[in-house]
């Protein structure tokens, strides 16, 4: 395995780790937190791999710009120490079983994985400048696109819908 | 197949089965919105790493989708959420559960 | 280019609708999303039979892309007639243009990002559509769908990913398993994956839990796109992921499992349910088994799947449809008597119901004669014995609401006025002539198809390769 | 094709026309109508079979007239009436006998309603119509038609008093038993059938006769069955006596003179088929002289006049089946003749004089007959001489004589049977004068009275027809091919001597009170020997039984064989069902639908409503087709 | 089209029937009546139009073959032979039977019509349809109606009966349905068709199983010992146009499917099971009859007595032989009309008198001379009266058992003298005796005479004029057999 491949890994490795940590949280705000942390590593990796296209929209766009319409959510709510205790004792009340669960589904995956042809090619990442994206993007893949900012314009009117006063227009 | 792209895959899965794990185990509507972000990351790294793989742009382009897919599901979620705060208790979806059986 | 006419009226359509819905009258943006849908199934209608192609890198432009086309703008259509949520959603048909978009766009994926960016769209609109009565429980059905959904879109994900990962290609005729990746078992998990997302999409037990309360729960109308249109477009692309062939035996056991635990749990949860839409929901459930066992079989018959579609999703409508004109979350006894107090919809939601339960001279008698087949000659007993308890259990059920909709009411009872909880009549409530045009077209469909299937077996045959 | 025979097909057309006028037709009818139609309907075939008798005794007798033919498969059913002497002298018998009674009947049935009259007359004209079908059929369907359609008019004329529970219990009997006799014959017909591929009688006699033996047995013993039972023969003699429940003339048509010995032609038509069965023969011999003898004894017996004559027909038809059995068929139809007409005019006269006695038939109501009703009487004792055999006077020693000749002629085997013969004949003068001697016997100083002239002229013309018909019994005989027997003389005297025997022994039973009294005293032969105990026992009772018990009269199940199944099928259910279900009433289905709800409301609990749930259940399928597809590729 | 016709129009013409009600009095009746008369047109249409060219066999008079999904192998698949025609025929003419007695009917009397016309059209389907897909959905469908029947216009414990009668044939259809469905899935291309079976050379083992399958529909509906236990409740309970047509239609439908398939398509099947059919026949009639002798209820007598004569036709149609089958063919019309004509009369009796004990009825010689005779008439028919249909039938089947084995004619012989025993047991409860008070009655009216006369002339035309019915049936029965010669 190639350097960039290992600093991939470990990138990767520690945003699993940050993930971990985000979802077993009892306060909104740490687990916000940590899914941050999470999400920059996961771009520090994506650099590794010589995506840096990815890597920046997804400190961007990811990191940066969903994480703060989570937090200004989140300050609209409060989360005292009442709520934090309700929470952690939920959580204590049931983990067991979706850990159970979540082996299950990853026991399957890792071993079909691991048993799988590794090791061939040469090992690197092999980098992809942002223009043949843009290639791509733009030509072959337009209607997707378009249809992907379909999406998001469904997502819109859902949101301005739901967001409207009580006994609106 | 390289071996790091064996090891992003298995990372992969990791993610989300953490989100999913997250899902099944956090009764906050919010926790869980949170979790299928973390579901969604799964995936882009795989794409990701893919590409990386294959020296393709299709994995950086899936995984522009795949973040205009999680920013939507933000969106949507997070209006549901405020809008839902109003009826229930919002901070545990066990409640909501008029419709069933 | 012309190829893309459809989705282009549609994308106008909604997008129009978007811009027309705040400030201009209610009627106005539904008019510009029926004449967005409507275009686009002229569109794919003049289409059929021209000689094939791709639309563009990522989209099919073949009979298949044309019929799935068609049919979701129809049913889009249809209800939209219908869609009108008790609080004035001015957002409702553009929502509706952009899911039949989606579903359009399904129909002609042979590519992973449309594929995937197709249903996506569909569960987005879907999502905000469940939501817009703003009531409680539309709020849980929509939340159910979100959160079921986005962890159905990261395993249809995760699918597409391995895919990609294991073969280098998003086409999804490049995951054909070549002499080097026959056992890979990357490519197999990829299988997986892709099979549990589609099946969520599909309703197939277990990923079925969001169906049945998002029938209840959501506007009658948003209901009947997710269990027709949307329904629709999955099955073209579960055929077209047949077609390319995944790895087996994965796809096809794990199909008919799906399949097998879908007519069963769907059919017997249904049983003795009061609620029209609910029943409707888990009834959707069984028939998405139904159509999986008849993916997972391979049936001989190319026009199998798309006439068990032309069976369903009429009846679904229609069914669907009369219960909106009931109200909310209508009951069974509140279709008593129905057929003499509202001879159209009874007649039509007579023939609705025993077309599901698949009994003869409407169409859906001749669906299940197809899928019988198919299972017998693929010599499927676990298949088989699921889908005789399924049929059996089924016509229980559907013939319990049949036969309560002829049950006089008597003389000394009130009659339930109808529609008995009427919606709230505003200006923007459609004409009742649509109403009837659309019930009207969705009873004659039936007896049609289920009378003369012969012209209509053979057009479908036609579309497919 | 026009021929002559062409009026065969006229003969049986006028009684038929009758009885669907009388029977089926909707419209009303007065007395007289009825009357006049049923009367017409008697005599027209008389008028038309009187030529065509005629024309059989001056041309070539032998015609066909065919109705239809059909091919069922490779059998042809080619139905057709026969002219031959055989059947042209039967036949001129029968409507003659047959005009004469129903014109009878007019006077004698004149107190009936008019409905039960107009059944009466449709029954009548109806049987009339089926005995010459049967006697002018040249095929085994025309005549198995008429055989048949005898018997339902003989069970509807019995039970003609339809109140009386014993005339419907005759009926019943007397068809039940008839019943038995048919389908032997019904055998054997299609047995020949089968054998010729034709139903024509000319095909079928000589079918039967290349038979292979066992076949050839069985069918002859077939036929002689269903000869027996429609005679009244031993052993099936015993619904005669029960069946003189019916009206008089119904008793003088049917149950002596024409029907009853019907079983006779029987065995006349298919004599070269039965002469070729030997065994068969002797079989019909044995027991045609065992009637005679049993039926005369048992008529001396009895103190009731129609029972009397219904066991004298017994006995007769003894005699002429012995003739049968011993080959000489022209006699024993010649002795048919003259037994029809002596015979029906016996019944006649004895119902005219019983009829003015209230009603009564015992044997007592005779008493004073020469005062009362002088015609009749003396018609009676004509009757009765001829019976009785009073030589060379009466057509019934001429044909008796001759049976009682062929008998001694057949050799050793011949002579006992002679031997038996010639013991009834002493016995048939006794009972025949039993009655007359009665009659002489004056009590009061009764009124001389005539009957109507539909009484009278019948009796009278039966009367002179006895002693008429005398110089013709051997030319008749000698028309149907045959000849008369004749015996050494001594024979001949001894058989003209047991007449007068017979009627002195009924000149001291009637006079010497002694005698009388012990005669009355004979229950046990005035019944005849009990047959009918043991049919009650062998038969009767236990059918009786296994009805009540296949039908749950006898505390079992009702129809077993159908319930049982249904039984077993509801406990398995219920056995299957039990431990689903609490109430113990809900059985069967309604205890699988309990059970289906219940698992129903179970079922529903896995749609929790809990988003975390749905994850879950989400989440396990996932595992599961993800271990699905691992395990598919393991190695 | 013709051929179509009788299936559509009496379908169609239920469904009018429905809403002819609200016009009018007797609206729906005169309709029913107008119907099953246009029907009969078309009957003679099909009859005398000119033989199909791509029938397979000179014995079809008509046919229609519309491929209806052809890649389903579905096509709707109508042929008509003698024995068809005949038993379409009576149908029909028992249809309009059946709505003339039927006039004082008040409740529901749309429905009511409407049934029989959808009993009229589903048996007219039976006897037509030569595509057994076809076959076992109007095998299935004929329940529908008749269930009705019984349940809303029966009497007694009627729901009960009805559901019985349910059960017990809807179960038994599924041995039909199964064997069908088996052959479908093993023939070379997915079809139906009952021509292609016959050709498809079945083997011989799967032929004896399907063969059972068959026949536990055949036999049920038939109806044999031990299946029988459904038909005398359902003839006792239904109303009097509900015995009609189970007596005159639905026994005919078993009896016809053991006609038609077992020679044609079972071929060695048939030379396995027949001895079975030959001795359940035999059991049969003489269970049937000795039953009939210890009732008490007059219709249940009478249904004893189809027991019995439907036992004979399984004799003639298992014997396999050609007397016997046409025999079988003949008896199974002549039932028709007897037994038909048996069940008007005991239900006309029972409107008057409201009673069908046989203790309770006597006399009706005295008040009422018309039925006295009209008793009198089909009681010789049921006797097998030389001169009437069921004489005829009974005949050709004792000459074919004949043929088989001596002792199961003799046993036809025994059930002929077990006849007379129960019908004069029917005759001397209620025709004889002295008038009991309750059977004081009106004598039959002209409305019901008409139905009378026609039910008398079939029975006695068919029996002095045999040719017009042979003639019918014989290349049916020759083109029945030929398989069955095959070694």
């Amino acid at each position: 395995m190639s350097a960039a491949g290992i600093f991939a890994t470990w990138a990767a490795a520690l945003a699993l780790v940050a993930m971990a940590l985000a979802v077993t949280r009892p306060n909104v705000v740490h687990a916000l937190i940590w899914v941050v942390a999470g999400l920059l590593s996961l771009a520090a990796g994506f650099f590794a791999l010589g995506a840096g296209f990815a890597g920046a929209v997804q400190i961007l766009i990811y990191a940066g710009a969903i994480i703060a319409v989570f937090v200004f959510v989140v300050m609209t709510i409060d989360s005292g120490p009442e709520a934090i205790a309700r929470e952690r004792a939920r959580l204590a009340a049931g983990w067991k079983g979706p850990l159970v669960l979540m082996l299950l589904v990853l026991a399957p995956a890792l071993l079909g994985l691991l048993a799988g042809p590794g090791g061939q090619g040469d090992g690197a990442p092999l980098p992809v400048p942002a223009r043949t994206l843009g290639m791509l993007l733009f030509g072959p893949w337009a209607l997707a696109v378009e249809a992907a900012s379909a999406m998001l314009i469904a997502a819109l009117l859902g949101a301005r819908h739901l967001a409207r006063r009580e006994g609106g227009r | 197949m390289s071996g790091f792209l064996t090891a992003a895959l298995v990372l992969a899965a990791g993610l989300f089965a953490v989100g999913l794990f997250g899902l099944v185990a956090r009764r906050g509507v919010l926790f869980q919105i949170i979790a299928l972000e973390i579901m969604l990351t799964g995936p882009a790294l795989a794409f990701v790493a893919a590409g990386a793989h294959h020296g393709d742009p299709a994995g950086q382009g899936m995984f522009v989708f795949v973040l205009v897919l999680a920013a939507s599901e933000v969106a949507l979620g997070l209006a549901l959420y405020l809008r839902l705060a109003r009826h229930a208790d919002a901070g545990d979806s066990d409640t909501i559960r008029e419709l069933r059986r | 280019m012309s190829a893309l006419l459809p989705h282009i009226a549609l994308g106008l359509g909604a997008l129009a609708a978007m811009l027309l819905a705040p400030k201009a009258p209610p009627v106005a943006a539904r008019t510009a999303a029926a004449l967005g849908m409507g275009l686009a199934a002229l569109f794919a209608a003049l289409r059929l039979g021209l000689p094939e192609g791709m639309a563009v890198p990522v989209l099919a432009d073949d009979g298949l892309a044309r019929f799935g086309t068609l049919i979701a703008s129809l049913s889009g259509l249809a209800t939209l007639v219908y869609l009108r949520p008790a609080p004035p959603a001015r957002e409702g048909p553009a929502l509706l243009a952009l899911a039949t978009l989606g579903a359009a766009l399904i129909a002609g994926a042979t590519h992973a990002a449309t594929l995937f960016i197709g249903l996506e769209l569909v569960t987005l609109s879907l999502i905000a559509l469940f939501v817009l009565p703003l009531t409680r429980t539309a709020l849980e059905a929509g939340y159910k769908l979100l959160i079921m959904g986005g962890a159905g879109a990261a395993a249809l994900l995760m699918g597409l990913a391995f895919a990609y990962a294991a073969t280098g290609s998003l086409e999804l005729s490049g995951w054909m398993p070549g002499p080097g990746l026959r056992g890979d078992p990357v490519l197999a998990l990829a299988a997986g994956f892709l099979l549990a997302g589609v099946a969520f999409k599909f309703a197939l037990v277990p990923f079925h839990m969001w169906a049945p309360d998002g029938f209840q729960g959501a506007p009658a109308a948003a209901a009947a796109f997710a269990g027709a249109a949307s329904k629709a477009a999955v099955a073209i692309a579960l055929l077209r992921l047949a077609a390319v062939g995944l790895p087996e035996p994965i796809w096809s056991a794990g199909l008919a499992l799906a399949a097998a635990a879908s007519m069963l749990l769907g059919n017997f949860l249904a049983l003795r349910q009061e609620s029209l839409p609910r029943m409707l929901g888990y009834s959707s459930v069984a028939h998405s088994g139904y159509l999986a066992a008849l993916v997972a079989t391979g049936t001989a018959a190319p026009e199998a799947v798309p006439f068990y579609l032309l069976a369903y999703m009429p009846a679904l409508i229609a069914a669907l449809c009369i219960a909106a004109r009931i109200g909310a979350d209508a009951q069974l006894a509140d279709l008593r008597g129905l057929v003499w107090r509202a001879p159209l919809s009874g007649a039509v939601l007579t023939l609705a119901l025993i077309s599901l339960a698949g009994l003869p001279a409407v169409a859906g008698f001749i669906a299940k004669i197809y899928l019988f087949l198919a299972i017998l000659a693929a010599g499927n007993w676990l298949l088989l014995a699921a889908a005789l308890i399924g049929s059996g259990l089924g016509l229980y059920y559907y013939l319990r609401f049949v036969v309560v909709l002829y049950r006089r009411i008597p003389p000394g009872q009130d009659a339930p006025h109808y529609p008995v909880r009427a919606p709230v009549e505003t200006a923007d409530a459609p004409l009742p002539l649509a109403e009837a045009l659309v019930l009207g077209g969705a009873g004659m469909l039936l007896l049609a198809a289920g009378l003369v299937p012969g012209p209509f077996a053979a057009a479908l045959a036609g579309l497919l390769p | 094709m026009l021929t002559p025979f062409l009026a065969l097909l006229l003969v049986p057309a006028p009684a038929m026309g009758a009885f669907l006028l009388l029977g089926l037709g909707p419209a009303e009818l007065n007395r007289r109508a009825v009357q006049t139609v049923a009367l017409v309907g008697a005599v027209l075939p008389a008028v038309v079979m009187l030529p065509l008798g005629a024309y059989c005794l001056m041309g070539t007798c032998d015609g066909i007239q065919p109705i239809f033919d059909l091919t069922v498969g490779d059998a042809v059913v080619a139905l057709a009436l026969k002219l031959d002497p055989l059947s042209a002298i039967v036949g001129v018998t029968v409507t003659l006998i047959g005009a004469c009674v129903i014109g009878y009947s007019i006077d004698y049935m004149a107190k009936a309603e008019v409905p039960d009259l107009r059944r009466y007359f449709a029954l009548m004209n109806l049987f009339l119509a089926s005995m010459l079908c049967m006697v002018l059929a040249g095929d085994s369907i025309v005549l198995f038609l008429g055989w048949e359609l005898m018997g339902l008019c003989s069970f509807f004329l019995i039970a003609y008093h339809v109140t009386s529970s014993r005339a419907i219990a005759a009926g019943r009997k007397a068809f039940v038993i008839t019943r038995v006799a048919d389908a032997f014959l019904l055998a054997a017909l299609l047995l020949l059938f089968l054998e010729a591929g034709n139903v024509r009688l000319d095909a079928l006699i000589p079918a039967g006769i290349a038979a292979d033996e066992l076949r050839q047995g069985l069918i002859a013993a077939l036929i002689l069955a269903g000869a027996l039972g429609k005679s009244a023969q031993l052993p099936f003699h015993t619904w005669l006596p029960s069946a003189m429940a019916g009206p008089t003339p119904v008793s003088a048509l049917l149950h002596s003179a024409t029907m009853v010995a019907a079983g006779a032609f029987l065995l006349a038509r298919f004599a070269p088929l039965m002469q070729a069965v030997p065994l068969v023969m002797a079989l019909t011999a044995v027991l045609g002289a065992a009637t005679a003898l049993f039926g005369a004894a048992s008529a001396v017996f009895q103190k009731d006049v129609k029972r009397l004559l219904a066991y004298s027909s017994i006995s007769q038809i003894g005699f002429m089946l012995l003739a049968l059995g011993l080959g000489e068929p022209e006699v024993a139809i010649a002795h048919f003749v003259v037994h029809a007409i002596f015979k029906s005019l016996l019944f006649l006269s004895a119902g005219d004089i019983t009829q003015i006695a209230r009603g009564t038939t015992d044997i007592s109501a005779m008493r004073g007959a020469l005062w009362s009703r002088p015609l009749a009487f003396v018609a009676f004792a004509a009757g009765a001489a001829s019976l009785a055999g009073i030589p060379l006077v009466t057509a019934g020693w001429f044909s008796k004589e001759a049976i009682l000749a062929a008998a001694w002629l057949a050799g050793p085997f011949g002579v006992v049977l002679w031997l038996v013969a010639m013991t009834a004949a002493v016995l048939t003068a006794t009972y025949a004068f039993r009655p007359v001697f009665t009659g002489l016997t004056r009590i009061g100083r009764p009124r001389p009275s005539l009957g109507g002239i539909f009484t009278n002229l019948p009796i009278a013309l039966l009367a002179v027809a006895t002693f008429a018909v005398a110089p013709l019994v051997e030319p008749i005989m000698e028309f149907l091919g045959g000849a008369a027997p004749h015996p050494p003389h001594a024979v001949e005297l001894v058989g003209a001597a047991a007449p007068f025997l017979g009627i002195a022994l009924a000149a001291a039973l009637t006079f010497v009170p002694g005698l009388s009294l012990r005669v009355a005293r004979a229950r046990r032969m005035r019944s005849g020997i009990r047959i009918d105990g043991i049919y009650q026992v062998i038969i009767v009772q236990p059918f009786v039984k296994m009805v009540r018990w296949l039908t749950g009269q006898r505390g079992g199940i009702a129809d077993p064989v159908g319930s049982i199944p249904v039984l077993v099928a509801q406990r398995l259910t219920a056995a299957a069902i039990r431990p689903l279900a609490h109430d113990p009433l809900d059985r069967g289905w309604m205890g699988l639908g309990a059970g289906m709800v219940r698992a129903w409301g179970a079922g529903r609990r896995i749609q929790s409503g809990r988003v975390r749930d749905y994850a879950l259940a989400l989440a396990l399928g996932l595992a599961l087709l993800l271990l699905i597809a691992w395990g598919t590729t393991w190695r | 089209m013709a051929l179509t016709a009788l299936i559509v129009l009496p379908l169609l013409g239920g469904i009018a029937a429905l809403f002819l009600q609200r016009f009018g009095r007797d609206a729906e009746r005169w309709f029913s009546i107008a119907v099953l008369a246009a029907a009969l047109v078309a009957l003679v249409v099909a009859w005398v139009g000119a033989p199909p060219e791509d029938a397979p066999g000179p014995q079809w008079l008509a046919m229609v073959r519309y491929q209806y999904a052809p890649a389903l192998g579905l096509q709707f698949l109508l042929a008509m032979d003698g024995l068809s025609a005949a038993l379409v025929a009576v149908s029909l003419a028992l249809g309009i039977v059946s709505v003339i007695i039927s006039w004082n009917i008040r409740k529901d009397s749309g429905l009511f019509h409407a049934c029989l016309l959808w009993t009229v059209a589903a048996s007219n389907g039976v006897f037509l349809a030569m595509d057994l897909l076809f076959f076992a959905f109007f095998w299935e469908l004929m329940l529908v109606p008749s269930f009705l029947l019984i349940s809303i216009w029966g009497h007694g414990d009627r729901e009960a009966v009805a559901l019985k009668f349910l059960v017990f044939n809807a179960v038994a259809g599924l041995g039909l349905l199964a064997a069908v469905f088996w052959m479908a899935a093993t023939a070379p291309e997915i079809t139906f068709d009952a021509f292609v079976f016959a050709e498809m050379g079945i083997p011989p083992v799967a032929q004896v199983w399907l063969l059972l399958g068959f026949s536990l529909a055949f036999l049920t509906k038939l109806p044999a010992p031990p299946l029988h236990a459904w038909l005398p409740d359902a003839h006792t309970m239904a109303p009097t146009a509900g015995s009609i047509l189970l007596a005159g239609l639905l026994l005919k439908t078993g009896a016809y499917g053991l006609f038609r398939f077992p020679g044609m398509l079972f071929p060695d099947g048939f030379h396995v099971l027949a001895p079975y059919g030959l001795a359940l026949g035999a059991f049969g009639t003489i269970y049937g009859a000795v039953l009939a002798c210890g009732q008490t209820d007059a219709k249940r007598l009478v249904a004893y007595t189809s027991i019995a004569h439907m036992s004979i036709v399984l004799m003639g149609l298992a014997g396999g032989v050609h007397f016997a089958m046409m025999g079988a063919g003949v008896e199974m019309i002549a039932h028709a009309f007897s037994a038909s004509a048996l069940f008007l009369l005991i239900g006309a009796l029972y409107d008057r008198t409201g009673t069908r004990d046989l203790r309770e009825l006597g006399g009706l010689q005295q008040t009422a001379p018309r039925f006295a005779a009209a008793f009198a008439v089909f009681f010789s028919a049921a006797l097998a009266m030389p001169g009437t249909a069921n004489f005829l039938g009974e005949a050709l089947v004792i000459t074919g058992m004949f043929q088989v084995n001596w002792v199961l004619a003799a046993v036809a012989l025994v059930s002929l003298v077990v006849s007379v025993v129960y019908a004069t047991r029917l005759l001397k409860r209620i025709v004889f005796g002295a008038p009991i008070r309750a059977c004081v009655v009106q004598d039959l009216t002209w409305s019901e005479l008409g139905p009378i006369v026609v039910l008398a002339t079939g029975t006695l035309l068919f029996g002095l004029l045999p040719q017009l019915l042979l003639v019918v049936l014989e290349p049916a029965v020759d083109a029945a057999l030929a398989p069955l010669a095959r070694p």
